[in-house]
């Protein structure tokens, strides 16, 4: 494996096996450009950090394999704190509850036959521009190694490590990273098999809490933003709470899982010379449902494209990368923003006026058009207006 | 700051909110540089299980 | 969670949920005992450090499941020094292949579907015997717990630590402990796609090399006693061995698995009041292969019925707990002991030997009758007779 | 000794070999106590990885 890094030549090196390294490294592979791709863990896909729900993967050519796809998911449940439920269903919540560690270790494996090498057990520890590109300083078994890469992709997921070594501003604004933790949990008994279920309120400040059925198990998690108490406490809470009428009384804990999404937007910088920033490093996560998943993949297959074509051009400058921006920005940039403002009105509200909104809202919805919920709520419920008038 | 790591979940959260760069996540165990770190307490607040310390 | 270990009382407790500890609470709560399975990691199954195949999962009702079965195996290629290829198949040799991390998961929702109670990231920290069963403190979370057991089933692996706190010698002498290192590849060449390859000789000395299909990768590692070098120094050596002819030379590690596979047999005691050992902790593994999967699942599901057996007739004693002994010793320390032999035997060969006794072999086996083997290899090779004199 | 967490699998070998006690596999850190630890060096022996240290 040592040969793999020891002083040797890549075009692309992609720090990070996550979805979107994987992706990013299976384009730039599948277009020709000769490949790393470089994970710290010895095992791809840990630990996991997630609640493991990705929308549509038919859209990335992926055929959904038992070996890591554990439940299908039709809809969600939006539950207020009094208890309401608003049933939302088709579009874009048809998807699956998959086992991460398995779909990501599928990710790579598909990535590595498509031509990529692969690295594990090895850390980038230092990053140096050398005029024609980078010198990328990897950690293994305890010994530095230095390969050289004309582009390299950031996809080091909410570390953004690599990224900020380079001079671009990936770090996050604690304020903006939701923190989780999540029990997965066999003998839940859920509303639907075949339903996610999400819970607003004091029970999880400034994020929501959910349960997400896995087949023999559901994942039970939450994300809050809170200085003073901790989302471990919070969902130690939650599984006993009124609101889910015993319905976790029997369950077991199987699995523990913890996280931070950066759920803040994307980040200014996503490209310079010789360099690209994908998935939650790059801030491409939804602000309103932390799901990142499908972003990140998607972002990062365009990073990897962009990344071939530029060795194919031989322009690895910012100016060739820039493509790469562009393309994501306009697929996703105003989406997000939106979801962005949309987010920081949730926040605000108290637990009466999320009753207020949910009971102005049909108990039944085929898709959720904020600006369409919005007005009819504040009809409903004036007081409101305060908060959504920039939204209508 | 300094790391409890009995009770740490090695999630990552706190690398991403350092703009010192001061805590790097070396596989499952999070390092703090403490020469890096200027005690701004970011890490303290993401932290989803209270692994940071003073 | 918390809950689970804050001052509760359980029939059996049982440390360590893997294979062995997955088994014996499945059948210890199936037949009616309250039991706790106690696991140190977040994520069951995590590290993985095992080559993955399993012989016939049917035998414990086990249905092979594509979430955890990567690869059928029918059979394996004991391979010589010098080339030479024996053939063996059916029997024994027919199993599968799996995901270990997924097939832990499993056999864990498995148990807790069954009524076990789960405590994850919870490490025994101390065991105290109180005169009617232990008080077995954890540590969870930075914060210590202690739950009352009637019964402790130690699961907790090479680490044999759990027995040892209670009395027990279930620690390991370092001759006896095989150390392992092994690259799981994609892009490997295999000689073919459903059977085990084994190496032998001073590319691996006192234990062995292996090429296990897996799917869409392949388990390239191996196991060694050497005071001198690193099984990973060992490892990196092999995969680029002229024995291979370049089969791997297209192949890239997608995940990196270590361990220490504790081959020297079973410990002496595996009971005594209150307390029953399974599975590597009690050296139920294979001396001459290292497999341990199989054993530990039908000694853990022994020591599961004799600990429910036991709660029911109130009776916790050593002399009520002696069943399970008397039971996995019937059943395997026959055949523990003769393959203890042989590979001591095995481990004396030079290369030459090796190769004179490969050339001895039938290049096909239906099985490995070593008695029938070592007559044969005599008998062509007069020399191997000081090895050989006491198997036959 | 000491364990060099760069090199360590964190596969619990050498607590298996420890008879004094003094290892310990805190889920993914080997900890060694040097008060029990009587520099045995059989963790040493068996360690895949090179881990442990004088």
């Amino acid at each position: 494996m040592r040969e793999l890094i020891n002083n040797a030549n890549y075009d692309v090196v992609v720090v990070g096996a996550g979805p979107g390294g994987s992706m990013a490294s299976y384009y730039a592979s599948k277009n020709g450009a000769k490949t790393l791709l470089i994970e710290k863990s010895q095992e791809i896909g840990e630990p996991v950090r997630c609640a493991e729900a990705i929308p549509r993967l038919e859209d990335f050519g992926i055929i959904p394999d038992p070996q890591f796809v554990r439940n299908h998911i039709k809809g969600g449940y939006l539950i207020a704190p009094n208890g309401k439920k608003i049933e939302v269903k088709g579009g874009k919540t048809d998807g699956h509850v998959v086992e991460r560690k398995i779909f990501d270790k599928y990710l790579a494996i598909r990535s590595a036959r498509a031509g990529t090498k692969m690295a594990v057990k090895s850390r980038v520890v230092g990053l140096e521009h050398n005029g024609d590109g980078y010198d990328v300083i990897i950690s293994h078994l305890g010994e530095e190694y230095t390969v050289k890469a004309k582009i390299v992709i950031a996809a080091d997921g909410v570390e953004s490590s690599v990224a900020e070594m380079a001079g671009l501003k990936s770090k996050k604004i604690p304020t903006q990273v939701c923190s989780c933790a999540e029990y997965e949990m066999t003998n839940v008994k859920l509303l639907d098999n075949e339903m996610m279920e999400f819970y607003f309120g004091d029970i999880c400040p400034k994020g929501y809490a959910w349960i997400f059925p896995k087949g023999d198990t559901a994942n039970v998690g939450l994300g809050v933003i809170d200085k003073n108490k901790k989302a471990i406490d919070y969902l130690n809470e939650f599984i006993e709470h009124p609101i889910l009428e015993g319905r976790l009384k029997d369950a077991t804990p199987i699995e523990f899982k913890c996280g931070g999404a950066p759920v803040g937007g994307p980040i200014e910088k996503t490209v310079d010379d010789n360099i690209m920033v994908v998935g939650d490093a790059a801030g491409q996560i939804s602000p309103l449902s932390g799901g990142g998943i499908y972003l990140s993949m998607s972002c990062g297959s365009m990073a990897g494209e962009v990344a071939a074509k530029s060795i194919k051009n031989n322009n690895y400058s910012k100016d060739a990368l820039i493509e790469y921006e562009n393309r994501w920005k306009e697929k996703y940039y105003d989406i997000l923003m939106a979801e962005l403002k949309y987010k920081n009105v949730l926040q605000k509200l108290t637990e009466n006026e999320l009753n207020a909104l949910a009971d102005a809202m049909d108990e039944k919805l085929e898709e959720v058009d904020v600006k369409k919920i919005a007005f009819k709520a504040v009809k409903k419920a004036p007081s409101l207006l305060k908060y959504f008038k920039e939204i209508i | 700051m300094k790391v409890n790591h009995e009770k740490c979940g090695y999630c990552g959260a706190c690398v991403g909110v350092c703009n010192k760069l001061a805590i790097e996540l070396v596989e499952n165990i999070i390092v703090i540089d403490t020469e890096k770190c200027n005690d701004c307490k970011s890490c303290m607040m993401v932290c989803p299980l209270n692994a940071l310390e003073e």
